[in-house]
């Protein structure tokens, strides 16, 4: 039945990318990209990677996707015809490919329970992890603690892609209430897509209690502060689609965000420094409380936090930057 | 107490100040001056590691408190204490350079942007350096890339925008090549600890997996550090960045390139598998060969200073790779003083063509007809570098193709020679032409009249050129440091 | 003979896993690089990146496994590490895509053409210019 | 389990899977996308409450049952929205259902 599933998913894997490769119209190809990564999510919940099936669902066929959308409103939908020859692409892909292939046919047996992958470090985080952070859900453990570092250089990536879509897009400034209070004021009146911003409005208490849920459950389920940050994002997403960038500017705005984005990283950080301080080696949080296993709780709790925080920032930002150079006179048509 | 913090905190305070830096948004000033205190204090921490390693041998540093390999672990040896000074001796001559300049070559709104960049890229490159665990360098390697293209694209001309464009996608393709690399070492021991990597790879010594997961490991490196022939992305990268970026990318980021692919080769792989069973050697010394000569003869065609040195860079990685090739401990020496000698130099005249380009606008050759006169203390400077890349003697470039051409000697590669002999009288001829066109041709009628650039961007350049020729010199402490490395790294117990 | 051919199936089984990854991965790459539209090879990139976290996620599977939370009647749980590692890997991933993407907007807006061979053919004549 | 309830439970499960294809085929055969999208998103909402009535009767009265009954107000709240944001872009777009006399 397992094979079954993973064969099919991995057969209509392939011929979403096959389309993508013979398509020309970008966005269908940029659709086939949100289903192929929807698709490989499924195919994460059928290899029992639980996490990563919610994150790239969340992060692949959402944020991606809508990014990319945006990009075609400025760029348009048609790739033009190349004349340039696919002879040496074709080539160089065949030979990485063949040389990949080659390597396999000693490559350890899949799923195999004996392959070297799983006894070496695996093994510790599968059988002590428990007691050691006191957290079921391992992957949060190696995640947050174990291989905490890595995820605090996670988090300075996406800042470092929020410098660098800031520099590149400018955020628009909304203008102030004061200039326009006619504006706004025959806004009120005419809500020009009446159907869907009633249920986007009722849907963002929810996403936003969800994104809780997943912030704060992440210890023991899948879940955590990625997630958490891109479902919170998503529902400003949301208003920004239905209300318009003026409104979701005015409700979050941007030196705001700014300022969370760099404070996630520096909770973040600020905890590896105080563990630092109080006596541990940095982002060692058995000693921020008298029981190691309690630190292990609390720093836990605390980067996901500065990991939620500056994830969902930096998402809203580049999503309003997009929109800015996507719908450049929007605030007039209102 | 802070003694044992040390490799953490070479790399945990520019990445926190990075934040602090971008919080600063309203003031570029002050952002500036944070970087800047932020370069200085990485490079005390960098010379500090420096001694403490020399006196008292490897240091490890486990984040998280998790010993390896369950949690990631810093080490620093002789090797990459080494690179660590580079790096962050060059970020500190280059980030007080970098105000005057930005002023005129960066917009305003993103100023401050710019210097919240360059703390992470560094951040990232000293971070690639001390790293000790495969997966983590993939993480640094990010931010450091994803902040040099940032760099890259504040670049005035257009063409910024296309050559960011080519790196991203250039280096966002080795990237991944290299985690292919490490996913399957991982599929294949189980670990990602590089030391630990070390002792379980020669158990695996005639798996296919391996060879392809060098293969990947080696290509994807190769993309990063600019190989011939994977260095499309680099002339127009460094051509059109902003001078203080060029400069600072220019004289680091390909250093750290090559510091890794040593420690892949040297300590992962080990010698024996590297050299003796794939023979990578076979692939070093004829593309590098080929790309000293061939580059050096593009560079003599541009117009653009910038771009010439650009392609000179990609000749000089040839040359530490040759290095690499001639598979003695010499000739590793050579290597290694030549990264350090080509950050010293390509430092040097990437911000004399900084300075120039703050008072002339560019640094098209034509236009810097008749410089000499108005910008002697920058021309002079930049002529130092010049003579150090021709590698004349008492200046740094010469020490490195000294030790270099020792190396072939040993191995009796005489054809090498030549092709190092050949190479150095073409850079010659580049470096001619500009000195030509600076000091033996008089300035245009209409030309505008220029005065000589600041001090505060002056000194900076001083600064380098001087240690070119200090380092020429004498080269007693880089080639003990590069030596002892290199004999380090050859008897196999590299770490 | 019969044990060959079981030795091949079982061998095929094992690995075919692997083997469409790497179709997937290897067409990912030719859309990179074969492409000449900006978008199309930031799309090539997405999709070479996924497949590598599909061989990743492979390879920390355990049959028989299960999602690496602790539950009362798992009996083995399928490695956590590599999970730990592709959660990362998206991040970065997404991060290099914004940046990408904001890059090619601005590339539209300098060169009104995200055409790689009309950007070249610009830049060509702008060198030429100089 | 049940017999009773497994029975109802694939009594929904199948009907569910017929909605679907009924969609799917509404969704390639109808003449112009209004159709399309009426097909598609009429048939999407029962079937997917049939799938989760199906689910609820297979996973007994417990937690997950709550949890797919907030799934199925989700996307009854959702999926019609979408269909309307669809159909509503379309016309705004300038495209013109295909009517009696339009040939």
């Amino acid at each position: 039945m397992e094979l079954l599933v993973n064969i099919s998913l991995l057969f209509m894997l392939s011929l979403t990318v096959i389309a993508v490769v013979r398509l020309k119209s970008l966005f269908a190809i940029v659709m086939l990209f949100g289903i192929y990564s929807l698709l490989s999510a499924m195919i994460f919940i059928a290899l029992d990677a639980v996490d990563v099936a919610f994150t790239e669902a969340a992060v692949g066929a959402g944020i991606s996707t809508v990014l990319m959308l945006a990009t075609l409103v400025t760029t348009g939908r048609w790739e033009k015809k190349s004349s340039r020859s696919s002879f040496l692409p074709l080539l160089i892909v065949s030979i990485t490919g063949a040389a990949l292939v080659w390597g396999t046919l000693d490559m350890p047996e899949y799923g195999n329970p004996d392959n070297p992958a799983h006894h070496h470090v695996a093994d510790r985080y599968i059988e002590q992890s428990p007691e050691e952070i006191g957290i079921p859900n391992m992957v949060t453990s190696v995640l947050a603690s174990y291989r905490g570092f890595d995820t605090l250089g996670e988090v300075i990536v996406v800042f470092t892609a929020l410098i660098g879509v800031l520099s590149l897009l400018q955020v628009r400034t909304p203008p102030s209430v004061a200039e326009t209070p006619l504006r706004n004021e025959n806004r009120k009146l005419s809500r020009p897509y009446p159907v869907l911003q009633v249920v986007a409005l009722v849907m963002m208490p929810f996403i936003i209690l969800f994104a809780l849920y997943v912030q704060f459950h992440g210890d023991f389920g899948p879940g955590g502060g990625f997630q958490a940050g891109v479902i919170f994002a998503v529902a400003f997403i949301l208003y920004t689609l239905t209300y318009g960038l003026d409104d979701a500017l005015a409700l979050t705005p941007v030196s705001v965000l700014k300022a969370l984005a760099a404070g996630g990283v520096l909770i973040y950080g600020g905890t590896g420094v105080v563990s630092m301080l109080l006596g541990g080696n940095f982002l060692d949080y058995n000693v921020l409380s008298s029981n190691p296993v309690s630190g292990q709780h609390i720093g836990i709790i605390v980067i996901e936090l500065g990991v939620g925080i500056t994830v969902a920032s930096v998402l809203i930002c580049a999503f309003y930057a997009f929109m800015t150079r996507a719908l450049p006179d929007q605030g007039q048509k209102g | 107490m802070i003694a044992s913090h040390l490799p953490a905190l070479q790399v945990v305070v520019p990445l926190l100040g990075a934040p602090f830096c971008f919080l600063l948004w309203r003031s570029p000033r002050l952002s500036w001056l944070l970087a800047t205190l932020i370069s200085w204090l990485t490079f005390a921490i960098s010379i500090a590691l420096l001694v403490t390693v020399n006196n008292s041998g490897t240091i490890e540093y486990a984040f998280g408190g998790w010993q390896a390999p369950w949690g990631i672990e810093y080490v620093v040896d002789q090797l990459n204490a080494f690179v660590l000074l580079i790096v962050s001796g060059i970020a500190a001559v280059v980030f007080p350079y970098s105000w005057i300049s930005v002023q005129q070559e960066v917009e305003l709104r993103q100023q401050s942007l710019f210097f919240t960049s360059m703390v992470l890229c560094l951040a990232g490159l000293l971070g690639i350096t001390i790293a000790g665990d495969a997966f983590n360098l993939f993480v640094l390697l990010e931010i450091s890339s994803l902040s040099t293209y940032t760099m890259i694209s504040m670049g005035r001309d257009r063409r910024a925008l296309t050559a960011s464009f080519q790196y991203l996608i250039m280096g966002t393709i080795g990237a991944t090549f290299i985690i292919i690399g490490v996913g399957i070492l991982f599929m294949l021991t189980g670990s990602l600890n590089m030391q630990d990597l070390a002792q379980r790879i020669p158990e695996l010594d005639q798996s296919r997996a391996l060879h392809v997961a060098f293969g990947f490991l080696i290509t994807g490196i190769g993309l990063k550090l600019a190989m011939f022939p994977l260095h499309l992305w680099l002339p127009n990268a460094y051509a059109y960045a902003p001078s203080a970026a060029s400069a600072f990318i220019a004289s680091t980021a390909t250093k750290v390139a090559v510091y890794v692919m040593v420690r892949y080769l040297f300590s992962i792989f080990g010698v024996n598998f590297s050299f003796q069973t794939i023979h990578i050697q076979w692939l070093f010394v004829p593309v590098s060969l080929f790309a000293i000569l061939f580059t050096s003869i593009v560079a003599l065609f541009q117009r653009d200073i910038k771009r010439m040195l650009a392609y000179s860079s990609v000749a000089q990685i040839g040359y530490m790779l040759l290095g690499i090739g001639l598979f003695n401990v010499t000739g590793l020496t050579a290597t290694l003083l030549h990264l350090f000698n080509h950050a010293l130099m390509k430092g040097a005249l990437f911000l004399a063509m900084g300075a120039v380009c703050y008072r002339i606008g560019n640094t098209f050759i034509d236009s810097m007809q008749g410089l000499g006169k108005q910008m002697p203390w920058t021309m002079a400077a930049f002529v130092i570098g010049g003579l150090s890349i021709v590698g004349v003697p008492l200046t740094t470039g010469f020490i490195s193709k000294w030790v270099l051409i020792q190396a072939a000697v040993e191995r009796g590669w005489w054809p090498v020679i030549i092709v190092i002999v050949v190479a150095s009288l073409i850079a010659m001829m580049y470096i001619w032409r500009v000195i030509e066109a600076v000091y033996l041709q008089s300035r245009p009628e209409n030309a505008k009249n220029v005065s000589e650039a600041p001090l505060s961007l002056l000194i900076p350049v001083w600064i380098l050129a001087l240690a070119n020729l200090y380092f020429g010199a004498n080269a007693t402490l880089s080639s003990e440091l590069a030596g002892n490395a290199a004999a380090t790294l050859f008897s196999g117990t590299g770490f | 003979m019969d044990s060959f051919f079981n030795e091949v199936i079982s061998g095929a089984l094992g690995r075919y896993n692997y083997w469409v990854v790497i179709f997937l991965m290897m067409s990912g790459f030719y859309v990179v690089i074969g492409s000449t539209n900006l978008v199309k090879k930031i799309v090539g990139l997405n999709i070479f990146q996924t497949s590598v976290f599909i061989l990743y996620i492979s390879i920390g599977k355990i049959n028989g496994g299960t999602a690496p939370i602790v539950w009362a009647n798992a009996e083995r749980y399928s490695n956590p590490l590599p999970h730990v590692l592709i959660l990362t890997a998206i991040v970065v991933g997404v991060a290099t895509t914004a940046l990408g993407l904001s890059l090619i907007m601005r590339i539209k807006h300098a060169y009104n053409t995200v055409e790689e061979d009309e950007i070249l053919a610009i830049s060509l004549e702008e060198d030429e210019d100089e | 389990m049940d017999v009773v309830t497994d029975l109802i439970s694939w009594i929904f499960l199948g009907l569910g899977i017929f909605l679907g294809l009924t969609g799917a085929f509404g969704l390639l055969r109808f003449p112009d996308f209004y159709t399309r999208v009426h097909a598609a998103s009429i048939s999407d909402t029962l079937c997917t409450a049939c799938f989760i009535f199906g689910l609820a009767f297979q996973s007994g009265f417990n937690l997950v049952t709550a949890k797919l009954f907030i799934i199925l107000i989700l996307l009854w709240l959702t999926g019609p929205a979408a269909s309307h944001a669809l159909v509503r872009a379309a016309h705004t777009a300038g495209l013109k259902p295909i009517t009696e006399n339009s040939d």
